[in-house]
């Protein structure tokens, strides 16, 4: 199982703070939110092309490996400070 | 190095004397000559609207062990004595403190750039939001500037040379 | 903008987080989000032997004047809300406060570069002079930088451009 | 009537606070300089080259006229901060 995050304008948008996946081998992160897209009517209002993304509490780029376990936060450019 | 890095998530406000405080030490300890504070305050208004305030989402299990790796980097990069990142969230008014960074070191040049550093990276890195709460009752995600990629990606730059 | 800026030589102790009220201001006033402080300690060593302080000389009829038109011009080139220049004199011991500046701006980049324009300029521009006390019992004036009039002669250049 | 002053180290090596000059025709900074030197016989352990001056409370360059009733300070370069 894999466990998808959304957060602040993303979560809004998709109405969803997160979902869960089934691993399946060879898994990345660019595979994981392509999976995600097709499950919401409402994807096309999320900039994908610029979610930021972190694996296990990490910021990650799209083609790290995801194995089973995984947490997987996907999130629009953060604008603390 | 433990105990020479303050770093929390809070969303109670913080002591900018306190926090000062810690930052210069005591005559026990080797003394840093320079110590450099940043404090971000919540403005009352942007380019388009009066504001009321703001509201501060996080990644509650990421956020803290982010601003730690990010002490710790710029302390190694810098070679800073004590490092200070503390950021608030939740509900903000007008006029209250969000944010501090402070860094000291035995030099003002280094405690300058590990300060600016700090917040560069924050505003780059660590997983905050912020949402403008208008006078009129509406509310709008902030969007990231490029103006703060590009002072992130300065220190990357850097680094290459 | 006449109460917009803290200029003080004095031998007596400062408090930061006074001087950081200071430049918060309150909520009656328009906030600037960004807030740069820089407090200057003196050290306890130098490369060469153990210090037990510094004794600092200046030009009494010359300083304050001085400070006042560097904050002034600081103030002007940053577009600078809140300024502060605050310099102690006379014989301060190890880990003693030395010197304080702060600086305002809406934007943290500004603020940034006042204050390190304001350190630059101070340690280039104000009479002011630094007698190591050694614990040995030994005096040494201290010797200006290199390294301190390069970092002001950077804000000569960078104002052709 | 010129004052000149001097501060710290350039006062330590001198032994002087400073001394007064008729003013002349035609003074600039570095003729008081010039003018000064002559008057202390430890003048050489003085480094004049890198003297630093002010006439009146302002910073100014040896170039700088001089009239009747100024105040030029010499010292070394400052070392605040």
């Amino acid at each position: 199982m894999i466990q998808v995050l959304f957060f602040a304008h993303t979560r809004q948008l998709l109405k969803s703070d997160g979902v869960s996946l089934d691993a399946e081998p060879g898994m990345t992160v660019q595979t994981v939110l392509d999976s995600v897209s097709e499950r919401f009517d409402n994807w096309d209002l999320v900039d994908a092309d610029n979610l930021m993304c972190a694996r296990n509490h990490t910021l990650v780029t799209r083609d790290t490996a995801v194995i089973s376990g995984d947490t997987i936060a996907f999130f629009p450019p953060v604008t603390g400070g | 190095m433990q105990d020479s890095v303050w770093a929390a998530v809070q969303t109670s406000d913080f002591d900018v004397g306190t926090l000062y405080t810690w930052l210069r030490g005591d005559s026990s300890c080797a003394t840093d000559g320079a110590i450099v504070t940043f404090t971000g305050v919540v403005r009352d208004s942007n380019a388009q609207a009066s504001l009321r305030g703001i509201e501060l989402e996080h990644y509650s299990e990421m956020t803290l062990p982010a601003l730690r790796q990010l002490a710790a980097t710029a302390q190694s990069r810098f070679s800073l004595g004590r490092v200070v990142v503390l950021h608030r969230i939740g509900v903000l008014a007008t006029h209250e403190q969000i944010v501090f960074v402070g860094a000291t070191s035995p030099h003002r040049q280094a405690a300058f750039d590990g300060a600016q550093f700090l917040m560069d990276r924050l505003k780059s890195d660590i997983p905050l939001w912020k949402k403008e709460l208008h006078s009129n009752g509406d509310e709008q995600w902030v969007m990231a500037k490029t103006r703060d990629s590009k002072a992130a990606q300065r220190w990357d730059s850097e680094s290459q040379t």
